[in-house]
């Protein structure tokens, strides 16, 4: 006549063992007294009293600890640590686990799913502000001069990365740690245009063009330390060795060059000698400057329909044919 | 119907270009009574023309306009180009040099289906009309991708040879230039040494030349360097004007060939290995006059799998584009509006689109881009 | 007093029983009152008895369910540290738990949750007779009293249709075609939410009754009639935002009126398109024009929309697609050209467009290769060994 | 029973997948598109739209549109001609087809001497598909059906739907059939124009069903009995 009337199934098992000593009210089924029919008791066993007692007694078990706190305890005080949730310490009626529909949610007790997710609550909001407000004493003020990127970057220009690792192992060192990385930006070196361009080709692609930035990792050694000292030490060599002006450097091929530079290239032999067509002896004519820009615009940037279409104007004006 | 339908579609632009009023004749909007390229001028942008049968037959029999044209030729009973305003840009190029000025090379650029080659094919017409010697390569890729027939050099230690080809070229050198030739009484420089027995002596025409090549496929590769040296004697002297007009000109500058070194197809060699290679890079340099060069770059000039861009620099190379330099690089653009409007009312016209329930060329336009040769293809099917 | 009252109660014939459910609690406050010792003295029946335990049992156990998530919700107050008050809406309550015990688990049902008794344990089925044990509901040992009068009821329109038809017949009336009943954009509730609504389980075999019974219902020229008791059991087969829901156009800072639609999904592609009105009919996809796609079967889908609202030239059309081939990010932009085209279009176009199928999503995936078979539908070759 | 147990479980669940026993991403109730302009037109006009004013729509196809020179006919065409799923080849292969038709007809076109041969000419090449489909169609097949261990074959009609299906099929099949060396364009393009012209030999194919029919009619009543 009820739909789906197995009650006891709706109570968690662990729970039904805790109230079966400390529960104050008499269990329903005694008080009813069957007295419409007396069955005739012809072995003369005892009656419902014994057959209970008969029964294996329960353990004792104190209630949940949830039942005796106070809704206004100190939360932190309770649950101080992480720790995998525990059901009897959590005030929370929470509930977790993908039933049909129609059916009920598991409880927290003796639920593994709720064991399986993390939780925060030993980080709920007043514990944080109150764990903040403990740190305060040991903060110093920020450094002046120091509030804006800019500052920062100009006062510590070198940026240097290293990790630390917690694990368990008998060693406390992890081999990662040794890594270092020092990061820092190209402009920063103050170097001339012959020193910039060697400093580029000797790191080569440790260098970023987009955010102008030189990256070195060194992991050679096997301390922080010494790998730091190199990293540094790499710096400076570098820097220095790119201010010197070695004498082979003179000895520059065109295909060496780092960029178009019109002046060296075929384009000035081919242009003069065109402009210079059929005119008698020493009167030079030199090709316009707008020209040179294009085709250096042309060969540096890339060619694109903007490029193409200057290179086009100016050829068009040098020829005389607009 | 139709009719009426293409002339609302030009009517509006008709004043954007024209300055003189054509003779009211009873003609197509899109077509032009101008057959003659040498007055067509940017009234007639957009607009078709017919070339004669007879010289289409001269010009371009042996190559010069693309295959598919050739079928859409056959099939519209008429030979026509449309004006694009590339063509009129070099025209008026060419009709403002001074011819004593080294030549000025120009380079067509573009899509794959721009027009380049239809636009080269009309300035070789304008070229023909205006008396200009014709140096006209149809498709220079031809001989590195397609070769008939390949051979070590005789007279050149290392080169390869391409007979066949060069001899035909010859023939089509010859076709065009024919009356030109006959007429002129130009004479060659020097004394050409063949072989002990053949040689063609200093004062010769020009044709003779020729001949010889045409006949002796053997010696047609060298004949063609020989007639590239005279034909820049003869300009620079002003006996004759000169107008070379390459198709696929990156492919002299391409890192590869299918033309090989030995017999077993084993050793791809460069375009400069090539003989055929030297002379038209030759005659595309600056140093003659009383000529012009009109050269087009292609994609698919490349071998297959180098085709990233349609721009001159990727496609010349850092050799080619110094060599050329300075050059007058033109973009082949799609249709604009007007010229759209043109080729689809020739089309229904020549009953091509036989689909043209309303909004038909909105979509055309749409799904071709504008891109000539796309619309062509598009149209095949409607 | 209150021993009559209940009584009463009790004895109340509910003959409609249609959809007679009452909530535990409701249900908690009417036995929780009553004095078990009048059962000794009446004769009542075991079954009765039984029941009446049953339900107090059920009650005490609400009840305390109901206690501790009340002492929960101070709880929970407390180890936030805010006022319990905010805790009464069961939105704040989620939110906080989900800051507790945070669970990235797919379904949403399966994570961890706090919410009142009366959402948890499901809702049962009142007492269908009274004391004694005498049912209220005469079909009660069919043992679904509620399907069968359901289908009691239909059968009982019919017949009064049909009365009423031979009444008009003799009149010599005719059915006004007007007032037919269109039924085309629902259909019959299915058979889960028919157990739901009946509080009852019903075979297959029922539910294909149910439907043959309703079917001639419906199938009645003066069905009209009876259109409440049809709708009970009707549901609409579509929801009505795609035309409602337009979305109202931006304006950008160009003075321009666009809309951007974002999740432009077919096949493996997705992408987001803007609709820019008004606009001369240039299409940006990916930076590049309608070149980007170098099939024509691809461009005539962005193409479809358009035409279709003849929109060509009037807008301009702007689409970042990524993944999948050209045919599937085609498809994505034709979607998310013609939603985002709603917004410039009459109603009666945007409709049209719904016929023409260009605003439902296309949920058409490859088919996975199946174990055992060569590919998604194709079987080995047989071969006897 | 199962179907029934099937489609409930569908309608529990948030988002179309696929199910056991049909395989459609739409759910049943859902119905084809009407995506060409005069078709919808037409169904205004005779106002059947209401019947789908709350029904909801597939998406249609990709190979769907309603442009100008889409053909409902040209693009089944296409399917039959795709093979290995290739769509592109099987579209340029039609569009090759229709092209040297076009050509053919133009220059008959142009030899035509008087207006009259010149109006006679069908230029159009989907219109010359059209045709030939028309005149392919068979309008009755033969069967198979066993009867006392006896193979018969019974004359039955067929629907439209699969007459249509048939001539297609006869003319895919035909412009295959030839020497390997000739493109399918041109020899579809000949089939075409041929039964375009009720010649030829998927004509002929037809007629030789239609005599088969004729021939069997005996045993027509097989097909009931």
């Amino acid at each position: 006549m009820l739909k789906k009337i197995n009650l006891n199934s709706l109570i968690p098992l662990a729970q039904r063992t805790c109230f079966r000593n400390y529960s104050q009210e008499p269990a329903a089924v005694e008080t009813v007294h069957d007295d419409d029919f007396r069955v005739l008791n012809l072995r003369k066993t005892k009656g419902t009293q014994q057959q209970l007692s008969r029964r294996p007694k329960p353990p004792d078990v104190p209630p949940p600890r949830y039942k005796q706190m106070a809704v206004d305890q100190d939360w932190g005080a309770v649950w101080p640590g992480p720790k995998t949730f525990h059901p009897a310490s959590v005030p929370l009626p929470v509930r977790q686990g993908w039933v049909p529909l129609n059916k009920t949610v598991p409880g927290k007790f003796a639920n593994a799913e709720l064991m399986k997710i993390p939780n925060f609550l030993h980080l709920t909001p007043p514990v944080i502000a109150k764990q903040c407000e403990a740190l305060k004493q040991f903060c110093t003020p920020f450094p002046k001069g120091l509030e804006t990127e800019e500052q920062q970057e100009k006062h510590f220009p070198v940026q240097f990365i290293s990790s630390d690792y917690v694990h368990g192992l008998p060693t406390i060192r992890n081999p990662l740690s040794r890594i270092v990385t020092i990061k820092l930006k190209l402009s920063q070196l103050k170097l001339d245009e012959h020193a910039r361009d060697k400093f580029l080709r000797l790191i080569g692609e440790r260098y970023n063009e987009e955010t102008d930035e030189i990256t070195i990792v060194t992991d050679r050694c096997p301390l922080k330390q010494q790998n730091f000292d190199y990293a540094m030490y790499l710096l400076t060599a570098l820097y220095h060795e790119s201010r010197t002006v070695e004498e082979w450097e003179s000895s520059k091929q065109e295909g060496d060059m780092e960029y178009y530079n019109w002046h060296n290239n075929q384009s000035k032999v081919t242009s003069t000698e065109v402009l210079n067509w059929g005119l008698p002896g020493d009167s030079k004519v030199e090709p316009p400057q707008e020209y040179i820009s294009c085709v250096e615009n042309l060969m540096n940037e890339g060619e694109n329909e903007y490029n193409i279409n200057k290179y086009k104007e100016s050829v068009v004006k040098m020829l005389g044919l607009a | 119907m139709l009719l009426r339908r293409s002339s609302r579609l030009i009517k509006p632009h008709i004043g954007l270009y024209s300055t003189v009023v054509e003779p009211k004749l009873n003609v197509d909007e899109f077509r032009t009574i101008e057959d003659n390229p040498v007055n067509h001028s940017k009234q007639h942008i957009g607009k078709y023309y017919k070339i004669d049968d007879g010289l289409k037959r001269k010009l371009f029999s042996q190559g010069g306009l693309p295959k598919k044209y050739e079928k859409q030729i056959k099939t519209f009973n008429e030979a026509c180009l449309m004006v694009r305003p590339q063509a009129i840009e070099i025209m008026e190029y060419i009709n403002r040099t001074d011819f004593s000025k080294p030549v000025v090379r120009y380079l067509l650029y573009g899509e794959r289906g721009a027009g380049k080659t239809m636009t080269m094919a009309h300035l070789a017409h304008y070229g023909h009309e205006n008396g200009f010697c014709l140096v006209h390569v149809p498709y220079a890729p031809d001989w590195y991708k397609r070769p008939k027939e390949f051979g070590p050099s005789a007279t050149h230690e290392g080169m390869v040879d391409l007979p066949l080809d060069a001899a035909s070229w010859l023939i089509h050198f010859k076709s065009q230039n024919n009356d030109l030739l006959t007429k002129s009484e130009v004479g060659i420089s020097k004394t050409y040494d063949w072989s002990k027995r053949e040689q063609t002596t200093a004062g010769s025409k020009l044709i003779e030349l020729v001949d010889h090549g045409i006949n002796r496929a053997k010696y047609a590769s060298d004949v063609i360097a020989a007639l590239m040296d005279e034909i820049k004697i003869a300009s620079t002297a002003g006996k004759i004007k000169t107008m070379v007009l390459i198709d696929g000109y990156n492919s002299f500058f391409n890192e590869q060939t299918r033309v090989f070194s030995d017999t077993r197809k084993k050793h791809p060699v460069t375009p400069d290995k090539v003989t055929l290679t030297q002379p038209f890079i030759n005659i595309t340099n600056f140093d003659w006059c009383n000529g012009v060069c009109v050269l087009s770059v292609d994609i698919f000039g490349m071998l297959g799998w180098e085709r990233e861009s349609y721009l001159p620099r990727y496609l010349l190379g850092k050799e080619g584009f110094e060599h050329l330099d300075p050059f007058v690089p033109i973009k082949m653009d799609k249709y604009d509006e007007r010229q759209f409007d043109s080729c689809i009312s020739y089309y229904v016209n020549r009953k091509w689109i036989q689909n043209t329930a309303q909004g038909f060329d909105k979509e055309l336009k749409f799904l071709s881009n504008s891109n000539p040769y796309k619309l062509m293809e598009l149209c095949n099917s409607v | 007093m209150l021993l009559k009252s209940t009584l009463k109660l009790l004895n109340n014939p509910v003959n409609r029983l249609l959809i007679n459910r009452i909530n535990s609690f409701n249900y908690g406050t009417v036995t929780s009152s009553i004095n078990l010792d009048f059962l000794k003295r009446d004769k009542t029946s075991k079954a009765m008895k039984a029941y009446l335990e049953r339900a107090q049992q059920h009650d005490e156990f609400m009840k305390t369910q109901n206690e501790e998530f009340k002492i929960g919700k101070r709880h929970l107050a407390n180890m936030m540290g805010e006022d319990p008050v905010i805790y009464e809406d069961q939105e704040k309550i989620d939110e906080a738990i989900s800051y507790l015990m945070p669970s990235a688990l797919y379904d949403k049902r399966a994570r961890p949750m706090m919410k009142p008794p009366e959402k948890i344990f499901p809702e049962r089925k009142a007492a269908e007779f009274d004391e004694t044990g005498r049912a209220h509901h005469f079909l009660f040992y069919t043992s679904k009293p509620n399907f069968f009068q359901l289908l009691y009821d239909a059968v009982e329109h019919l017949n009064g249709l049909n009365k009423f038809e031979d009444n008009m017949t003799r009149q010599q009336k005719s059915v006004d075609p007007a007032l037919r009943l269109e039924l085309s954009g629902s259909e019959w509730i299915n058979q889960d939410q028919l157990e739901l609504k009946l509080v009852e389980n019903i075979q297959p075999v029922e539910y294909r009754y149910f439907v043959n019974v309703m079917n001639r219902l419906i199938e009645h020229p003066y069905s009209f009639r009876v259109k409440d008791f049809i709708d009970i059991y009707r549901r609409p087969l579509m929801n009505q935002t795609i035309i409602l829901d337009i979305p109202k156009p931006h304006i950008d800072k160009d003075g321009k009126s666009f809309i951007t639609v974002y999740e432009c999904l077919r096949k493996k592609a997705r992408g987001d398109v803007t609709v820019r009105f008004p606009g001369s009919g240039k299409i940006l996809i990916n930076g590049q024009d309608v070149t980007y796609f170098e099939y024509d079967q691809s461009r005539e889908q962005i193409l479809f929309p358009l035409i279709f609202t003849e929109m060509l030239d009037k807008v301009d059309i702007e689409a970042n697609v990524e993944g999948g081939g050209p045919s599937g990010q085609a498809g994505a932009i034709r979607w998310g050209i013609a939603m985002g085209l709603r917004s410039f279009v009459d109603a009666d176009v945007v409709e049209k467009m719904r016929y023409a199928g260009l605003l439902q999503r296309d949920y058409r995936r490859r088919e996975r290769k199946k174990p055992g078979q060569e590919g998604a539908r194709r079987k080995f070759t047989w071969k006897k060994r | 029973m199962l179907r029934n147990i099937l489609q409930f479980t569908k309608f529990s669940r948030a988002s179309p997948t696929i199910l056991a026993n049909n395989y459609s991403q739409y759910e049943p109730h859902f119905i084809n598109p009407v995506f060409k302009k005069d078709e919808q037109e037409a169904l205004i006009k005779s106002g059947e739209i209401s019947k789908i004013a709350f029904v909801p729509i597939k998406a249609p196809r990709n190979n769907d549109n309603s442009s100008v020179f889409h053909d409902h006919r040209v693009s089944k065409m296409v399917n039959y001609i795709m093979q290995g799923g290739k769509k592109e080849l099987a579209r340029k292969l039609m569009s090759e087809t229709f092209e040297r038709i076009k050509r053919i007809q133009i220059e008959r076109y142009h030899k035509a001497q008087t207006e009259e041969e010149k109006e006679n000419i069908v230029l159009n090449p989907v219109t010359i598909l059209h045709m030939a489909i028309e005149n392919v169609r068979p309008i009755l097949m033969v069967t198979p059906v066993r009867r006392g261990g006896v193979k018969y074959q019974v004359p039955v009609p067929i629907s439209e739907q699969s007459s249509y299906y048939r001539a297609c099929k006869w003319l895919v099949e035909a412009s295959r059939e030839h020497d390997r060396k000739t493109h399918l364009p041109e020899k579809m393009a000949f089939e075409l124009l041929d039964a375009a012209n009720n010649s030829g030999r998927v004509v002929k194919r037809k007629h030789d069903l239609h005599r088969l029919c004729e021939a069997n009619r005996a045993y027509a009543h097989y097909r009931w009995s």
